[in-house]
């Protein structure tokens, strides 16, 4: 987590579709609307989940607990959450 | 001799109309005489000659139009006297004034036609267009076609000549149409269909219509599909028929995520009513792990969809002999999972997610360690007895992405803990997703395990996996409503079922085991090999 | 006037405006070549009517920093032949709208001559103006007229778009034997931002990518720059990746580009501050299908300034103009994500 | 460009004669250069009757004396800015026939490579900057390469001719105010044969005396008996020597007349023929030859002997231009904009 910095919202979205490729390597975005649950339209199981959040976590940087899994539902939540806890993550590093 | 010719008067000006003359034969003219008054589209305008001499022959009546450098009259400059043969136009030719070009026709009708003009004898030196012959083979006796082709006058010496025989057009009905090229029969067809033969491209030798050309052209065009391009282009790669998609574009435009829906929908069809069965191929050998992953490469897709046939073969011939062979009995029950998670909450909390459960694995491990307790639902129905297993080996049905199942086999699952079976369970479904599984992990399951909870189902009823003798099955944890104590609240809860083999069982025994499950997600602190981090 | 370091800065970077970064360029260009001068009005005394060549008549005098008289076709065409007699004009007009005035002698002259004399006659002047609307100034000096210029042959139309780019882009046009024409949204001005070190000189004709996407790309120039980086912000947001291409160039367009980004992606959206009927819109769309026929996925969607002449009062204004909201809107319907799709569940 | 060939090649100008004898001679120079124009326009005519040259064409028949009488008053150095008329003004300027004829038909060997036509011709080694077929749109240009100079300290003037119409425009009032705000080295020649097209100057200038308004702009300005050779290029000279001195712009209106249509052919009707009449009387070419008459200075032999020149040399150039290749179609968008190798592309 050293790497902490704020992420903008592209930013933010490109590490979830990154961390999502990651576990569902043929992911077809074009199918995920911004506000569908992504986990029910790519078919993540619960392991795939807990996969997706140690990417998700190791990527961004800061910590996701099981209390955040459902901001973690849709492209938009998970865009807005990431922003969001990287930006108290940085601000409270400094 | 030399010619004067319409001049070109402008940019513009491909033709003019010879107004009027202001010389006649015979005149003397020098260069830069005015000779001729002509007409274009925007002035009447005097135009010079550019040669000296005597005027001759006026080879253009006024009101004629005629292309710039038609010669107009010819002009003698040899100084002689203007040659006797030129003759004058008519005084009737040469009315002033005249904007239109002159017309002689043979009746009322005729001369009343704008830009009709006579083409007698000996006009061959004139530039005339000539009319096309396709009406000369028609019968007399009709009126006369008003011409559309600008036909050159009479040179003005020549003698009036009575005009040439009118030549009458085919009938209206045939107009445009190769009259001789079309049979009374395909003409009866057309007559059928409301085909207008004029229309029909002929694909016959030499043109002729056909009959298949006039059904052809009878066919409505089918209603063309709104698909975007791309979606097109997307189709045929993907060898998908546009016919059956569903378009959820605008208008109901088929986009390219409707295509690729649609490849996917194509692919995991058959598996629709997934049963959880372990893969074996035809010789009732497991499927090698290598040959049963799922094919993703873009290269190797047709070598994928065999693998995937033959998958589906062999879950196909597995299930239908478990169906076949095994008598099938099966319950259910709601299990409140309230405590299990909140024990795994607090186990979880503060953990990295590399080291957390999850509810899937508290499941299996209830599984396992249920069937240690009920010894008679896990082992194998071979030979027409029952052998027990030599362990608790709990196969885990692990559905592919790209379609098909894989049933992954945890050995000795009741000894291991929660962190353990996670850490197995995690390691099983990555490499089985990838096609990285041994052949060992795939067999001497005793037990099977499917919780296709996970796509949100309530309960699953499986097909058991010979020659096992049953099968549980997991739901989706979903909040339901839950009394304890006599006091209601909202729990999450988990359907269990269990499929059983009425062979090896009868439903007494599975009820047990279905309650042992239930007793251990209860207490899932007292579950062996959970106590000893529960207790840090 | 010369752009001040910031000294906590990183020394690679340095803190500037559009309009400094303009002027920087200016000054590099009088310097560079003695055949250079800038004519306009009120370019000398005054320093410009939007403040770009303040202090350049102190540094180079009346004669390369020449005041005109409000005689735009006189004075552009008094730089054509200037560049006929072997100097390197750069001539500024006030605004786009000015410009029309000026028309005969950039279309009959400028862009004709070179072709009309069979090759003698190369005609190498740069024309500079302000474009575009977003000031309340109303409706004569407000439009954004580039794409006019764009649709003649025998120009060259840049609008740089990026400090960078007004710092980098003269020095080209300069070079460049044929009439340059440099388009400066008046909204740009102020713009401040990096001018990063190692930007450098940037061929003609050349489209950027100012933000990498894989959903949409939005193809725009000049003043919407901003307004489209702001929009690929918010869709991102929603789970939209949208690509941003600065088209930099207006002709020639960078077809490959363009069509390079669409062929990624499936969907575009023209963002274009001009009208849209008859327009450099159209033309790109245009190009599109016909470049990009089957990529596309969607209908290409173009986001102009109303058909109106631009009003003064702000809301109107405001209404009249592309704005991110709504070239965000026209990115969802490109991708088919309409705004309330999906909010639902 | 073709061949290079001085439109008085064979006239000879001999310096050692006496100073009657120069003049006589050159007179002869005028009244050849002004056949030469004459005849060319005449064999236009016929061409273009042929349609074999096409377009718009506009002949300088009547207006030769200005042509011819104001080259001669500029050196080689000098710069050259015309109209849509411009036939006349490029042959005097040594724009060669052939070159001038061939360009008119299209072709490769143009002056502007059959892409400018009759309005359009150029030669940039000759410092003729072109036909311009807007009026008044070649008066900016004027001032630009007149500034050119200025700026560079070059002693050259430039030359501007345009017609009574670009009175009405624009643009000659913002150049000539330019110029002469500048201090230019323009020389403003206005062609004033009366009619804007088919519009008669009364009808199109609220104030009809062109060189008293250019003098408003604080111009030096006359006017001048534009079918008058001699004082056309007596004019011309004054006005280039105060312009190459320094004192700013000069302005002449030159009262000529055109004896044709404005474009080849019209029906005349904004005109009438007795006035076409009387300024016949007025022909620039007759009455320089009847001076010379009347002098002695051109026996018909001479006349005969020009003539023959001159037929000669619009024969040689109507027969190259029909020679001539085309430009292959390959070639169309060239010269759009300048071969990539001279763009300097970082």
């Amino acid at each position: 987590m050293s790497g902490t910095r704020s992420l903008d919202s592209a930013e933010a979205l490109t590490v979830v579709r990154e961390s999502i490729t990651a576990v569902v390597p043929d992911a077809d975005f074009t199918r995920v609307r911004p506000h569908d649950r992504f986990r029910d339209v790519l078919e993540l199981d619960s392991l795939d989940f807990l996969s997706l959040v140690e990417i998700l976590s190791e990527q961004a940087g800061v910590p996701i607990d099981e209390d955040d899994y459902p901001r973690l539902t849709t492209l938009a939540d998970s865009v807005e959450f990431l922003v969001e806890r990287t930006k108290q993550y940085e601000q409270s590093r400094r | 001799m030399a010619e004067f010719t319409m001049p070109s008067l402008g940019a513009d000006m491909d033709e003019g109309v010879l107004q009027e003359w202001l010389v006649a034969p015979g005149d003397r003219v020098g260069k830069g005489d005015a000779v001729a008054v002509v007409e274009t589209d925007k002035a009447a305008i005097e135009v010079e000659c550019f040669t000296s001499g005597t005027v001759g022959r006026l080879l253009v009546e006024p009101g004629t139009r005629v292309p710039v450098g038609t010669p107009l009259a010819l002009i003698d400059t040899a100084q002689a006297p203007a040659a006797q043969a030129a003759e004058k136009p008519t005084a009737e030719a040469r009315a002033p004034g005249a904007r239109t070009t002159r017309t002689r026709g043979t009746g009322g009708a005729g001369a009343a036609r704008k830009g009709r003009a006579e083409t007698p004898a000996g006009r061959a030196a004139v530039h005339a267009r000539v009319r096309a012959p396709k009406a000369a083979a028609v019968p007399e006796g009709l009126p006369a076609p008003e011409p559309t082709e600008k036909a050159a006058p009479p040179p003005p010496s020549a003698p009036p000549s009575p005009p040439p025989a009118p030549a009458p057009p085919s009938p209206p009905s045939a107009a445009g149409e190769p009259a001789a090229a079309v049979g009374p029969l395909v003409r009866h067809l057309a007559d059928g269909l409301g085909v207008d033969l004029g229309s029909v491209h002929g694909s016959g030798p030499g043109g002729r219509v056909t009959r298949a050309d006039v059904a052809q052209a009878a066919r409505p065009a089918p209603a063309r599909r709104r698909v975007t391009p791309y979606a097109r282009r997307l189709a045929r790669d993907l060898g998908v028929d546009l016919e059956g998609v569903h378009g959820t574009g605008d208008g109901g435009a088929v986009r390219a995520a409707d295509v690729r829906a649609a490849a996917r929908a194509a692919q995991a069809a058959p598996e629709r009513s997934r049963p959880a069965v372990p893969v074996r191929a035809r010789d009732g050998g497991h499927v090698p792990a290598a040959e049963a992953a799922a094919v993703s490469g873009e290269g190797a897709r047709d070598d994928g969809r065999q693998r995937e046939d033959a998958m589906r073969r062999a879950i196909g011939e597995l299930m239908s002999r478990s169906k076949r062979e095994i008598p099938h009995y099966y319950l259910s029950t709601v299990i409140d999972l309230a405590p299990a998670q909140e024990w795994m909450h607090r186990r979880n909390r503060g953990r990295p997610p590399s080291a957390r459960l999850v509810t899937a694995a508290l499941l299996l491990k209830a599984a396992a360690l249920a069937a240690r307790e009920v010894p008679q639902l896990n082992g194998h129905w071979q030979d027409g007895a029952f052998t027990p297993g030599t362990g608790v080996h709990l196969g885990v049905a692990v559905s592919l992405r790209g379609g098909g199942l894989l049933t992954p086999v945890i050995h000795d699952a009741d000894t291991l803990t929660p962190e353990d079976l996670m850490a197995t369970l995690k390691d099983l479904v990555r490499r089985a997703r990838q096609g990285r599984l041994r052949g060992s992990e795939l067999s001497g399951a005793t037990l099977t395990v499917t919780s296709l909870g996970e796509q949100g189902v309530e309960a699953v009823f499986g097909v058991i996996h010979p020659p096992q003798v049953a099968l549980v099955g997991f739901g989706a944890v979903v909040e339901r409503p839950w009394a304890v104590g006599g006091l209601l609240g909202v729990h999450p809860v988990v359907t269990a079922t269990l499929s059983g083999d009425h062979r090896a069982t009868d439903g007494a025994i599975g009820a047990r085991y279905l309650t042992a499950v239930d007793r251990l997600l209860h207490e899932p602190g007292d579950m062996p090999g959970s106590t000893i981090e529960e207790r840090e | 006037m010369t752009a001040t370091k910031t000294p906590h800065a990183d020394p690679a970077e340095r803190k500037t405006t559009y309009r400094e970064a303009l002027r920087e360029a200016l000054r590099d260009a009088l310097r560079a070549d003695d055949r250079v001068f800038l004519m306009g009005e009120d370019v000398g005394r005054y320093g410009g009517c939007f403040g770009v060549s303040l202090g350049l008549l102190e540094e180079f005098g009346p004669d390369r920093i020449r005041d005109t008289p409000l005689s735009e076709s006189a004075f552009v065409g008094a730089g054509i032949g200037a560049a006929l007699g072997g100097l390197r004009p750069i001539v500024e007009i006030m605004t786009v709208n000015f410009s029309l005035l000026a028309l005969d002698q950039i279309l009959n002259n400028a862009a004709t001559l070179l072709h009309m004399s069979g090759g003698q006659l190369p005609v190498p002047i740069v024309i500079r103006m302000t474009t575009g609307a977003g000031r309340q100034l109303g409706a004569q000096h407000s439009h954004s007229l580039e794409g006019w210029y764009a649709h003649i042959p025998g120009l060259r139309v840049l609008a740089p778009a990026t400090i960078a780019d007004a710092r980098h882009l003269l020095a080209p046009a300069l070079a460049d034997p044929d009439p340059v024409l440099i388009f400066e949204h008046g909204g740009l001005y102020n713009t401040s931002g990096d001018l990063p070190a190692d930007a450098g000189p940037v061929g003609l004709g050349q489209a950027a990518v100012r933000r990498p996407g894989t959903d949409v790309s939005l193809i725009t120039y000049g003043g919407s720059l901003p307004k489209a980086l702001t929009a690929a912000d918010e869709l991102a947001g929603g789970g939209i990746s949208a690509e941003v291409v600065d088209l930099r160039s207006l002709r020639p367009l960078d077809d490959a580009t363009i069509s390079d980004s669409v062929a990624r992606t499936h969907h575009a959206v023209v963002v274009d501050e001009a009208w849209r009927s008859g327009s450099l819109s159209a033309e790109i769309s245009a190009r599109l299908t016909e470049h990009n026929f089957y990529d596309l996925d969607a209908p290409v969607e173009r986001v102009c300034s109303a058909e109106v002449p631009m009003p003064y009062a702000r809301r109107l204004e405001e209404a009249a103009l592309p704005q991110p909201g709504t070239i965000v809107a026209a990115a969802r319907r490109a991708v088919g994500d309409a705004p309330d799709d999906g909010r639902a569940d | 460009m073709s061949t290079t060939r001085t439109p008085r090649a064979s006239a000879s100008r001999s310096r050692s004669r006496s100073r009657p004898d120069r003049q006589a001679a050159h007179r002869r120079d005028l009244l050849h250069g002004m056949l030469r124009v004459r005849r060319f326009e005449e064999r236009c005519v016929e061409l273009y009757s042929e349609a074999r040259i096409r377009g718009f064409m506009h002949l300088c028949i009547g207006e030769e004396a200005v042509a011819v009488g104001v080259t001669e008053a500029l050196t080689a150095d000098d710069a050259v800015v015309s109209t849509y008329r411009e036939h006349g003004h490029a042959l005097a300027r040594g724009v060669p026939a052939d070159a001038v004829m061939a360009e008119m038909f299209g072709k490769v060997t143009g002056c502007s490579r059959g892409r400018g036509g009759s309005m359009h011709l150029f030669d940039a080694g000759r410092r003729f900057y072109g036909g311009n077929a807007i009026v008044g749109g070649g008066l900016p240009l004027a001032a630009g390469l007149a500034l050119a100079d200025r700026m560079t300290g070059r002693p050259r003037v430039t030359c501007c001719f345009f017609g009574d119409g670009a009175f009405a425009e624009g643009e000659f009032h913002e150049t000539a105010n330019l110029a002469a705000l500048w201090g230019l080295p323009v020389l403003f020649v206005c062609e004033n044969n009366l009619y804007a097209m088919g519009t008669a100057l009364s009808r199109h200038q609220a104030q009809t005396d062109l060189a008293l308004r250019a003098a408003a702009y604080g111009m030096v300005s006359w006017a001048v008996d534009g079918m008058d050779a001699a004082a056309v290029e007596d004019a011309a000279r004054r006005a280039v020597e105060g312009v190459r001195a320094g004192s700013g712009p000069h302005f002449l209106e030159m009262r000529t007349y055109r004896f044709r249509a404005h474009s080849m052919y019209d029906s005349d009707r904004y005109r009438d023929k007795a006035e076409i009449e009387r300024w016949r009387e007025r022909d620039p070419v007759e009455l320089l030859a009847r001076l010379m008459r009347e002098r002695g200075e051109l026996p018909d032999e001479t006349l005969t002997g020009l003539e023959d020149e001159v037929r000669a040399e619009i024969d040689d150039a109507v027969r190259a231009a029909e020679q001539a290749p085309e430009e292959p179609v390959e070639d169309l968008l060239t010269y759009v904009t300048s071969p990539p190798a001279e763009v300097n592309r970082p």
